[in-house]
């Protein structure tokens, strides 16, 4: 058992990523879902160690448990599955907003040193070079759930000295920022990329590298950031995925139609 | 009540008028935003959460002036192409876009339902959406002084919704996925459904929500009128079109050859050979 | 999650709790208000849009310092007397009262179950009911100007409702008329829920209210519940126990001689005949 | 038929009351409809003259169809007769609040010259005389219906010069006062009684007697009001229930148990 890490099956820094940020949700936690990564890492976490986590879907079925994928936050498995489907207001109004939910999975374009998220523009807002989806529900989202999980591709391009929109609030620029503002979740607790895994630091709030995938180095993850990446002292290898994780992702990923690219962040 | 689709557009969708056509993922009235495209209806400002194929339809067809949205996408696909180019290139037409959270919009069609101005929420602060509409502002409360965020309210002219079924005296049923449909219709002044079907009587599903006949203006039968998304229990959603439509909205004049073929019913312009299968 | 009911009001309701037993004619909590009497909790703040007869039992046995509701009365009846003797006789205590009308109550247990501070509604404007609590203020609309009513949020320290079933999980469903308890439950600290039944799967039935076990924290299966108001499905409303309430509480030794036999199942105190009759 | 007044059966006051409040309302109109006699009338109406009323209980059944007279606003077979039940914030927010409805009924323990309701207190509110139920949905039915009518039994102990405490807002003090306050329905339209109707004045909005129920005299009408009771020049007397209305009615209300007496106001 000592040398499961060494044992563990090759796998893909996608599958890794997901893998660990499938790890990232307690059993019986209540968790807020976007299309793609977020719900692939989240099915698999219910499939895997956590077979009772209740995840929500924007569209308004709480407690959905689908056989496969969805393809879209508004699938009709989801309903079919749900403990019960309600109206979108009540969604954000009556589970988001007050603070029920433990675990809200973020996607981002780009993301700053203090886990800011854009996902709105890339470029000048009146003359963007790339016109993002937009918003959706994540300013609510980073808001108001209990803690936040990003889940993003490391890359210069997306890991950003400052974002060119604020989308959704990470910690502002700083220690006491959220307070400051109002927002009563915790904000981002954990930025899992395909390289590693990035907490803000507890005193300055700066995302403080924690975690490199095995195989990754250091070096590397600093050069796919956009920032002079701290890097915690206490710097650890992320656990491959085991053998049984990884067979449950790729039986979920294969049951999947290939419309689905999984590259569409919250949804 | 019961009206032809085109019919029904005509009388109540006016060159001008804010439209929204609600539907999340689910239940979403492609047809009817397909017969506006075709009746030439200008200068809309477009209202809805996701707009989705169907919008970049319509702003690529120049049917539109404005959007306000919050997530503009092809939902499992990736970017709305039309969006795009009429955002960044103002192709065919310049569009101004006024644009809010999920929570922020929700609650606006709240507002317009209850016959409020305004709606409070929890949401936008430290955004930058803050900074780019004059429809996000600061609001106190009363008893505790706490800072929140107030929204107006969203009362578009006219509200359009698909739905599974309407009986004749034109009450209206939709369920699964309901969104907020509900909300956006009893917002609008005028309410057009296109329905799968008419039946006698509406036997009542578990997850329903019933729109009773008086907040409804007409409703029109079309069935597979949501396709390429889906209706529960009537047909599963084409995520094959949804890719496709990738490809097609990608380049204008392949998406100008697909209007011309898929939504004028005129022959295609481009291929000699393909002339004679007109649609 | 399902235990005994006197466990449950035990584990779940304090001396001085805010407490809300909602129910609007249809599933009132009764058999929970009954066991609070015979736990003799004290100095609870009572709040609901309708107390009726089980409020009128509870204030009448001294669990309450204070009321918080809209509308008092026995319906179908009149007046609910040991309500009248508490606010105009202090009898057994001193009662004191926060009224709102429906639509106010109603947007208080939103605010609750939004995480908001408080509400919006039009409503209250020119009525006396604004002079007599600090509870109802103005407010302007960010936008317009408009001026508009403000309520703050109820959010009592325990919701009690009844339901038709759970599940062995701790989902309750319920159906009918299902009032402001989804509301109610939500605003809600802690969440006791009697029901008819514990099922092993929730059949969805049309109109339901589904509430997820993590918003419950206790079940009690406690069939009968509601009566003498009704579950929907199960058994209706006896009419003629809220008529024959009127006359047992018209007077303060008949109602002590009531809750002595009916509640603490002692044997009656006046007639030696009927002693031995013990409940 | 021009002769119908003369050979209209003897019924009672109350039963003249209930049928001219029933013809109060037009067919295919949305009416908000309490327990005791406004939910007689309007059963009553929809079963004559109005097929298509559309009545709607605080309870949240829309579009109920109730065999017998319900015995409270939230009777099992309004649930099962609506076209559908909603919660009760969404009766309140949804359909009273926007102006959808056109018509609410309210009943009253006192009502003074300008239509203003009190069913909160008799005497002082500290040390109320008798206390009454309180508000209920009234402030906002007679705030936000298109028009509100009253059904009162008329006499000096309910027709006062001054309510002892404002529950609904009727005419406030005079014209311009509903405006002033904001409020965007009519309000009382009509005062419907035992005796008569009475109606505000279109120029001082103070209830004048436009109506007195066949056998009634103005005197007596004057007598029972607690002001110097304004009687229109053109005064009519109020048409005589047909035999099929009271037949109707008769039916109808011998159908509702004993348990309900009819005098419960708004509920």
């Amino acid at each position: 058992m000592t040398s499961a890490a060494a044992e563990a099956p090759a796998c893909t820094s996608d599958e890794m990523m997901t893998v660990t940020a499938s790890r990232a949700l307690r059993d019986g936690s209540a968790c807020f879902v976007g299309i793609g990564l977020p719900s692939t890492a989240a099915n698999l976490a219910r499939r895997t160690h956590a077979p009772g986590l209740w995840m929500i879907y924007e569209s308004g079925t709480l407690g959905a448990t689908p056989s496969v994928l969805p393809l879209s936050i508004g699938d009709g498995e989801l309903a079919e599955t749900a403990d019960t489907v309600v109206s979108v207001p009540e969604v954000f109004n009556y589970w988001l907003q007050p603070g029920r939910i433990d675990t809200g999975f973020l996607g981002a374009a780009q993301i700053d040193r203090y886990g800011n998220i854009n996902t709105t523009v890339i470029g000048d807002y009146g003359a963007p070079k790339v016109r993002l989806p937009g918003a959706g529900g994540a300013p609510e989202i980073a808001a108001n759930c209990r803690e936040v999980v990003v889940i993003v591709r490391q890359s210069r391009r997306a890991f950003v000295e400052s974002v060119d929109f604020t989308t959704s609030v990470g910690h502002g620029s700083g220690p006491g920022d959220r307070e400051r503002l109002g927002l009563r979740g915790a904000g981002p607790t954990r930025v899992i990329t395909d390289l590693g895994v990035l907490e803000p630091d507890p005193r300055t709030r700066e995302l403080t590298l924690t975690s490199v995938h095995p195989g990754t180095t250091v070096q590397q993850v600093r050069e796919a950031t956009g920032w002079d990446l701290a890097v915690s002292a206490d710097l650890r290898t992320t656990p491959a995925p085991d053998p049984h994780e990884l067979a449950v992702l790729r039986s979920l990923t294969g049951r999947t139609p290939p419309t689905h690219d999984g590259r569409q962040g919250t949804r | 009540m019961l009206v032809p689709l085109d019919e029904g557009v005509r009388e109540l969708v006016r060159d001008g008028d804010t439209v929204a056509l609600e539907g999340f993922t689910h239940l979403i009235p492609v047809e009817a935003g397909h017969e506006i495209i075709r009746q030439g209806i200008r200068d809309l400002t477009l209202v809805r959460m996701t707009p989705d194929v169907v919008y970049d339809r319509m702003i690529g067809a120049g049917c539109a002036r404005k959007l306000v949205f919050s997530w503009g996408g092809n939902p499992g696909v990736g970017s709305l192409h039309r969006f795009r180019d009429a955002v960044a290139g103002g192709w065919p037409a310049p569009l101004e876009i006024e644009e809010h959270s999920h929570a922020g919009m929700a609650n606006r069609y709240v507002a317009g339902a209850s016959g409020l101005p305004f709606a409070v929420l929890r949401g936008y602060t430290g955004t930058d959406l803050v900074g780019r509409t004059p429809n996000v502002k600061a609001i106190s409360c009363p008893f505790t002084g706490e800072e929140l965020t107030a929204v107006p309210a969203l009362n578009p002219d006219v509200a359009i919704v698909h739905a599974q079924r309407a009986d004749r005296a034109g009450n209206v049923q939709m369920w699964g996925i309901t969104g907020v449909q509900k909300e956006a219709v009893l917002a609008s002044s005028r309410a057009l459904v296109t329905v799968e079907e008419v039946v006698d009587e509406l036997e009542p599903v578990p997850g329903q929500v019933l729109l009773p006949s008086r907040v409804v203006t007409a409703v029109s039968v079309v069935p597979g009128g949501a396709r390429p998304s889906y209706t529960h229990g009537y047909y599963v959603r084409d995520n094959d079109a949804y890719q496709a439509w990738d490809a097609i909205s990608r380049d204008r004049e392949r998406f100008a050859e697909w209007l011309r073929t898929e939504i004028h019913g005129l022959p295609p312009a481009r291929e000699g050979s393909a002339a004679k299968e007109s649609a």
